[in-house]
């Protein structure tokens, strides 16, 4: 039977205990915030460490241990679109360096374990489960890729990179590393905006960042799987912590259609919360390889477009 | 009156308009600065001697603007002077008396602790007798100021050659004019330059021998640019071992290695004398030829090996010679040699003389620290004179040899006053009988008061207060120094200067001698400077306007002013201080027996009693000060004491100038300087002296102005004395590269106590760079604003690299400020003097620069 | 969504297809909105206040805009940490690097750290001599309240340029009102003046009276018709039209006549005495020289 | 308050029916300038656009050449608080 909304994850911590019931949450916060952390600590350490910055820059571009460059590919691209961007070797590669990445492990890992934007919205969620509000808003899924598009348009018609002069992820990290302004009026918005109006409205509906690294995700190795669906026992936990709800369906009720175990869906971020708050341990982490009954490309895409819809 | 705020705002707005419309309207009251009084002050920075008229209101300096009407600077004023108001209002005026104590009492090492001045003058006396007891004349000493009023000096000056009976004064012009000083008695018998800012309108040549006027007197370099660019055949020739603001406007860049001014002197008198150009009549009449010992050291201590490789360490004395002699001597220096040892290309140095040597041009030549910090500061300075003596270009419009003084009363107070070892009043000196004679006569003192330069009164041996001979008692403001870390000196006492920053080789001569447990030291001064930290007492003072005073610039004009505003707190003034100071000393604590038993009416008094109380000082009452508006003035010193002892002071101190073995120092009345916009002295009957020596023009030469007579000297005859390069002392080697040179900038005085508290100033110019030319920079892989340790034998600073800008040092030579107490570049230099001026040579050691 | 999608009945699916149509349109409309939004935001965030100057080699505001990727790798990486990024509120682009030179002026390092940082050429990185940055000019925007123009031997700004002697220099001038000292008026140059704001930052006076301003407001322009003609003649080496005859006068003895130099020379009012005027013109020169 | 001062420019000969012209507008005082056919005027009271149309309409009075605004202080203190001069 489906648990109260407000008692999410309680069984899984009476069946496993509070640390594995939260496990991939707290590795989840360690690594959003030690890559904030190491952000702001650099410049501290730089006399210790011999002139050497840990991390140097911002989400944007930065340099890892002075060496390594990383560029988001999303910025340069906005960058790019409007012509005026010749970038940097170093530039380039740095973008490279992340889209490889991000192929790699999923590109909405981004949104789980990097983007700082995530702390916000997930206390926005988790105050709305508790105050059990319900979601009237019912604005799209797909909203998000009309926003990449726009944000892909807006330079050549309103000149500059737009989006970055509103994107909370940037505002966020730059607000810490140099300075707040009223950007913070931005960040409470968005808080208000997942609390009052949208369920996982900002991340799972609008942001075009995360709808861009949703692209990157495609045929990225790294999924969750609901390897033991046949142990659910149908509390619903995992639909109501789930980000993006709409992933969850066909891997883990999909046997009856032929699909097989594994989170597909590319907009999945890899967060992990499903696996902390199942009680059965019906997820895992595993490699989109696992699904041994993938059965056709056209089901995958069919379990896409009902993502999308 | 008083103006509602719609009235007030409209008759801005109908100002405004007025003046945009270029119309002049009859019955406006411009928004204007009524309530506020205004008087004339001298500025407080350096010797030009600029006048300001500053605004009071409700007890506060709120306004001020350059005098209109002083012939110095027509209103016009420099950076620093526009700031003037601000630098008494810093956050951090010292307000009270601050001893160092732990447990309630004295300690060494105890923290600052805010006392009574009771407290304060009974401490220090305490050790003060106990030192002056212990050591004899040197236990104790004062180290005073060219930024003292001159009644200031003279209070301090007496307090210590008559009342502690010590020669142990000497004030921080000895870092900064002794040279030209000494080389002025020696060549003229008297101090100061024959000439007067007049000069600036009516030379046709201005020679810069070691002056960065164009930053340091800045309004003297607008007279000077002014003249330049209008007067039709106007030269500028400018001699400097780096490229400063100066070399904008010149017409002959000399740019010469350290010290090899020497040989660009000599080529100079040696062209003139090979071309026939010199004054033969002139010479013959006029001129005296004298040659000087060489080889005479560095000033240093004397296991120094520089000092002991000396054959004639510190000798001076002069003898006789020809001209024919004088001309064989200048000789050698042929322009290929002096171009050799300069480094200066011929042409240059043929124009130089060719300035000289044609006899339509008259020229002046200026100078500043370039040539008096120097090893060879008196001999440097006399080769100019001979310069101009050769040539008669002298003692009249447009003509002579001027040294300009960096202080604003260098001249006033430390050289007319001669607050020196050795100096008395009026160019008197301790070392001629006759003038301590008659120096205690007019202080109404027992004869054999004031201490012998060798502690002889003709074959006698003066005794101190512990019944022992004195001794020899000269001590210069390097050897104060170098006593107080050898224990021969106890108590030293700092007024109106911060000598811990500005003594050359801080960390081996000035920092032990303070922090030495049996020393007692005490500062006076407005703010905690370097000095003032490293102190044992801090005594917080009344600061330029604060009180009533005097300085004396340096074309011989004394200028007065009145108290405007009240020191903060219990800040009191230098005078007060000296004088108050005096109470807290018996005269049995410091006289003897014998010399008291010539004075039985003494005995029991207080210095107090003996040096102001003496029906001189203390002739003046109480009285209102007023000026010809009726606007009434302060004076605490007299509301304190109870008499007028500025005018007490002065008009005591104007007998030696009028009674006294030496004549041509004569100032006005008291009263008259506080009407005038300073007076150019010798004043005789009301009237100033332009040009001294010179008749017509001085009321001591009789017979037209033909007439020439260096009065000073008895025959009347002024000295050419002869003197060679000899090399610098540290000259860069292969480790210690290049040279380091150190000075000032524009918009910072001297160790920036108060430039540094004016905001807007500190914004301008906040730290000291090190300025070196882009070769030596990349050299030791440093680019502009990068940080350079920069190294001596003797210290380390940390600066940022400039390039760029006002200063561009040739190759081997870097030049850094020294007003940044971040930065405290006397650690860098070496305690070297010239041996007969004893003034620290800042401008020659080696350095050698890294990065940081 | 999952159901929608595989449909559970004709009329529903009908129903559901035209709900997913009015959502479309919907979203699109949601979406075009915000655009505008961002976008005269955008409008109004890339309208860059006067006193912000952007670091040197910055591409031309609207290009820089675009090139920009707002990382703050330039501010990270300038020594004299004076560098400042744009925040929501303070009126320049979010994110992108600017300073305000009456607080903190470009040191003008010589290896020019914050280009070398920069990973997309909105510095650009064919700027390697600081020297020919122009992220500004300085403009000496009141003469009534500079001191110079009083007389006052202030010179706080030229002592300060880095450039010392060519992007600023003192026009020396007889101060006809106190007859004997001269005015030291400091000259901005505008083919050497690399905007880096020292001289703004270092003036004494309350509000500076000479600013660095952003090129656009600061520089003038020729209209397009105009040539200088001393100019064009110099550069062409000649006359560009039909060079004149050689002119002939009559003139009474000691009298001559120079065309293209003083007019007419009287020998006894003496030659080669220069005007004051003239004096000062050649001292200019002579500087301009060194 | 809102006060501004401005410079009237007339044909000289026209600047006495000028300034009495100008008078007639409310809160306009002329403070001089007359032989110069420079007026130094101030307007005071109402708002910003007021004392702007005020100005402007002075252009269309005859006699008047141009009108420059030279001084502009508008602030909400009290008025009448008394300031020492």
């Amino acid at each position: 039977m489906a648990n109260r909304l407000e008692d999410v994850g309680a069984e899984a911590v009476a069946a496993k205990g509070w640390f594995k019931a939260n496990k991939w949450l707290i590795l989840r916060r360690v690594s959003q915030l030690s890559i904030l952390g190491l952000f702001i600590i650099s410049p501290f350490l730089v006399d210790v460490l011999d002139e050497l910055w840990i991390a140097k820059g911002t989400l944007s571009s930065s340099v890892i241990l002075g060496v390594v460059p990383l560029t988001d590919p999303y910025v340069l691209i906005q960058g790019m679109v409007s012509g005026d961007v010749k970038p940097e070797i170093v530039g380039l590669v740095g973008a490279l360096i992340v889209i490889a990445f991000y192929l790699l492990v999923g590109g909405r890992v981004y949104c789980s374990w990097v983007c700082p934007v995530n702390m916000i919205t997930d206390a926005a969620a988790w105050l709305r489960r508790k105050l059990g509000l319900k979601d009237k808003s019912h604005i799209s899924r797909s909203t998000r890729y009309w926003m990449l598009g726009l944000t892909l348009i807006l330079p050549l018609v309103a000149g500059g990179i737009v989006w970055e002069l509103v994107n909370p992820v940037s505002l966020l990290y730059r607000g810490i590393l140099f300075g707040m302004g009223t950007a913070w009026m931005a960040l409470v918005g968005i808080f208000l905006f997942d609390l009052l109006i949208s369920n996982d409205g900002w991340c799972g509906r609008v942001c075009p960042v995360g709808a861009f690294y949703s692209l990157l995700a495609v045929k990225s190795p790294l999924r969750v799987v609901a390897g033991k669906r046949e142990d659910c026992d149908d509390c619903m936990d995992c639909y109501m912590v789930c980000p993006e709800v709409q992933v969850i369906k066909p891997a883990l009720k999909g046997a009856e259609h032929g699909l097989g175990p594994v989170i597909l869906s590319s907009e999945c971020t890899n967060c992990g919360r499903c696996i902390d708050v199942c009680a059965k341990d019906v997820f895992r982490f595993g490699s989109r390889f696992t699904n041994n009954q993938v059965e056709a490309i056209g089901v995958v895409s069919r379990q896409e477009d009902s993502a999308k819809a | 009156m008083k103006l509602n705020r719609r009235d007030f705002i409209k008759n801005n707005a109908v100002a405004a308009a007025a003046t945009a419309a270029g119309v002049t309207l009859p019955a406006v009251s411009v928004a204007g600065d009524d309530g506020i009084r205004w008087d004339k002050v001298a500025c407080r920075f350096c010797g030009t001697g600029c006048s300001v008229l500053l605004g009071v209101k409700d007890g506060k300096a709120v306004a001020s603007q350059g005098d209109p009407d002083a012939p110095v600077n027509k209103g016009i004023q420099c950076i620093k002077g526009y700031f003037l108001p601000k630098i008494m209002y810093g956050k951090d005026r010292l307000t009270q008396p601050m001893l160092r104590k732990k447990n309630g009492k004295y300690d060494k090492n105890g923290k600052f602790e805010p006392i009574s001045w009771d407290e304060a003058f009974k401490t220090m006396a305490e050790k003060w007798v106990a030192a002056r007891k212990k050591n004899g004349p040197k236990g104790v000493g004062i180290f005073g100021s060219g930024q003292w009023t001159i009644w200031e000096g003279y209070a301090a000056q007496k307090l210590m050659k008559a009342g502690f009976r010590s020669n142990s004064i000497d004030p921080n012009a000895r870092h900064c004019m002794a040279s030209a000083v000494g080389a002025f008695m020696r060549a003229f018998g008297i101090d100061e330059p024959m000439g007067c800012y007049d000069d600036l309108e009516h030379a046709d040549g201005f020679v810069l021998w070691g002056s960065n006027m164009a930053e340091m007197h800045p309004i003297l370099w607008s007279r000077l640019t002014d003249t330049r660019l209008t007067k039709p055949g106007c030269e500028v020739h400018v001699l400097s071992t780096f490229k400063h603001r100066c070399f904008e406007l010149s017409d002959n860049d000399i740019i010469f290695e350290p010290q090899s001014d020497l040989a660009i002197g000599n080529y100079v008198a040696n062209y003139i004398i090979q071309n026939k150009a010199y004054d033969k009549d002139f010479v013959a009449k006029h001129v005296n030829f004298k040659k000087t010992p060489t080889d005479i050291g560095y000033g240093l201590r004397p296991e120094h090996p520089l000092q002991k490789a000396a054959k004639n360490p510190n000798k001076g004395a002069l003898s006789g010679i020809t001209f024919e002699e004088y001309a064989k001597s200048v000789a050698p220096y042929t322009i290929e040699k002096a171009s050799e040892i300069s480094g200066v290309p011929k042409a240059n140095l043929l124009k130089l003389a060719k300035l000289f040597a044609d006899p339509k041009k008259n020229v002046v030549s200026y100078w500043t620290m370039g040539l008096n910090q120097h090893t060879r500061g008196v001999w440097m300075n006399g080769l100019v004179y001979n310069i101009h003596l050769l040539t008669g270009k002298i003692s009249k419009p447009g003509c002579g040899p001027f040294s300009l003084t960096g202080q604003p009363s260098a001249c006033g107070t430390a050289r007319e006053v001669g607050t020196f070892t050795h100096r008395l009043p009026a160019d008197l000196v301790v070392k001629k009988d006759a003038h301590c004679k008659f120096a205690e006569k007019i202080w109404k003192l027992p004869e054999g008061t004031i201490p012998r330069h060798n502690g002889m009164v003709g074959k006698v041996a003066q005794t101190d207060i512990t019944g022992k001979p004195m001794g020899k008692t000269l001590i210069h403001a390097v050897a104060m120094h170098r006593a107080l870390k050898d224990e021969k000196m106890h108590c030293f006492w700092v007024q109106c200067n911060n000598n811990m920053q500005a003594a050359a080789n801080l960390n081996e001569e000035s920092y032990p001698g303070w922090r030495n447990p049996n020393n007692f030291i005490t500062v006076t001064d407005p703010y905690p400077t370097v000095s003032g930290i490293a102190a044992d007492l801090m005594l917080p003072t009344a600061m330029w306007c604060e009180k009533e005073g005097a300085y004396g610039n340096s074309e011989r004009r004394t200028q007065f002013w009145r108290q405007q505003v009240k020191a903060p707190g219990e800040a009191r003034s230098d005078v007060w201080q000296t004088m108050e100071f005096s109470k807290y000393v018996k005269v049995e604590d410091v006289w003897d027996e014998a010399l008291l038993a010539k004075a039985p009416e003494y005995r029991g008094k207080t210095l107090f009693d003996v040096l102001y109380a003496n029906g001189q000082v203390d002739k003046f009452p109480k009285q209102e000060v007023t000026d010809s508006d009726g606007n009434k003035y302060e004076n605490d010193e007299m509301d304190y004491f109870g008499f007028y002892p500025q005018k007490g002071l002065f008009e005591e101190y104007r007998r030696f100038q009028y009674e006294g073995p030496k004549k041509g120092h004569e100032m006005a009345p008291y009263d008259a300087y506080h009407k005038a916009r300073g007076l150019r002295w010798p004043v005789i009957d009301g009237k100033e002296t332009l040009y001294r020596f010179r008749g017509g023009y001085d009321p001591h030469v009789k017979g037209g102005k033909d007439v020439v007579e260096f009065y000073g000297k008895p025959d009347g005859k002024a000295n050419i004395i002869t003197a060679p390069y000899e090399p610098a002392a540290e000259p860069p080697d292969a480790e210690y590269d290049l040279w380091l040179c150190t000075g000032r900038v524009l918009e910072h005085w001297h160790s920036g106590t108060m430039t540094r508290r004016v905001p807007e100033l500190y914004r301008a110019v906040p730290d000291a760079v090190v300025f070196m030319h882009k070769a030596d920079a990349k050299k030791r892989k440093l680019r502009q604003g990068q940080m350079a340790k920069l190294q001596t034998r003797r210290g380390e600073v940390v600066a940022r690299v400039e390039t760029r800008g006002r200063n561009r040092p040739p190759k081997g030579l870097v030049f850094i400020p020294w007003f940044d107490a971040n930065r405290l570049v006397n650690k860098l230099t070496l305690d070297q003097t010239d041996p007969l001026s004893k003034e620290t040579d800042y401008k020659k050691q080696a350095v050698k620069i890294t990065k940081a | 969504m999952f159901d929608s999608g595989n449909g559970k009945g004709q009329g529903k699916s009908e129903l559901s297809r035209r709900r997913f149509l009015s959502g479309v349109l919907k979203t699109a409309c949601g979406v075009g909105l915000m655009g505008v939004g961002v976008g005269l935001y955008s409008e109004k965030a890339s309208s860059l206040p006067a006193l912000a100057i952007r670091p040197p080699g910055a591409l031309p505001e609207d290009e820089f805009l675009n090139a920009c990727i707002r990382c703050g790798l330039c501010v990270k990486d300038c020594p004299f940490d004076m560098l400042l990024l744009g925040q929501m509120g303070n009126g320049v682009a979010a994110g992108t690097p600017f300073f305000t030179a009456r607080d903190a002026p470009c040191e003008m390092c010589e290896d020019i750290p914050c280009i070398k940082a920069c990973p997309t050429n909105a510095l650009d990185h064919s700027l390697t001599n600081i020297e020919d940055a122009r992220m500004g000019l300085a403009v000496l925007v009141d003469q009534k309240t500079c001191v110079a123009f009083l007389g006052l031997r202030c010179e706080i700004c030229y002592n300060a340029c880095p450039v010392q002697g060519k992007a600023l220099t003192l026009n020396y001038e007889h101060n006809a009102r106190s007859g004997k000292h001269a005015l030291f008026i400091p000259v901005v140059h505008e083919d050497y003046c690399t905007g880096c704001g020292i001289c703004e930052k270092v003036c004494i006076l309350e509000e500076a009276a000479i600013k660095v301003l952003p090129n656009h407001l600061a520089k003038g322009k020729l209209a397009g018709h105009y040539r200088i003609g001393w100019e064009e003649k110099a550069k062409a080496g000649k006359s560009l039209v039909t060079p004149d005859i050689e002119h002939k006068y009559n003139l009474p003895e000691g009298a001559r006549y120079d065309h293209q130099g003083k007019g007419m020379i009287i020998e006894s009012e003496g030659i080669g005495v220069d005007r004051p005027v003239d004096q000062m013109n050649m001292l200019r020169q002579q500087m301009e020289k060194k | 308050m809102n006060v501004c001062s401005c410079v009237v420019y007339t044909k000289p000969e026209s600047s006495g029916v000028v300034t009495t012209k100008l008078e007639e507008f409310a809160g306009v005082e002329i403070h001089g300038g007359r032989e110069e056919g420079k007026l130094v005027v101030t307007v005071e009271g109402g708002s910003d656009d007021k004392l702007a149309d005020t100005m402007t309409a002075f252009n269309d009075v005859d006699g008047v050449i141009n009108t420059v605004l030279i001084y502009h202080y508008c602030g909400d203190e009290n008025d009448n608080e008394e300031v020492t001069k």
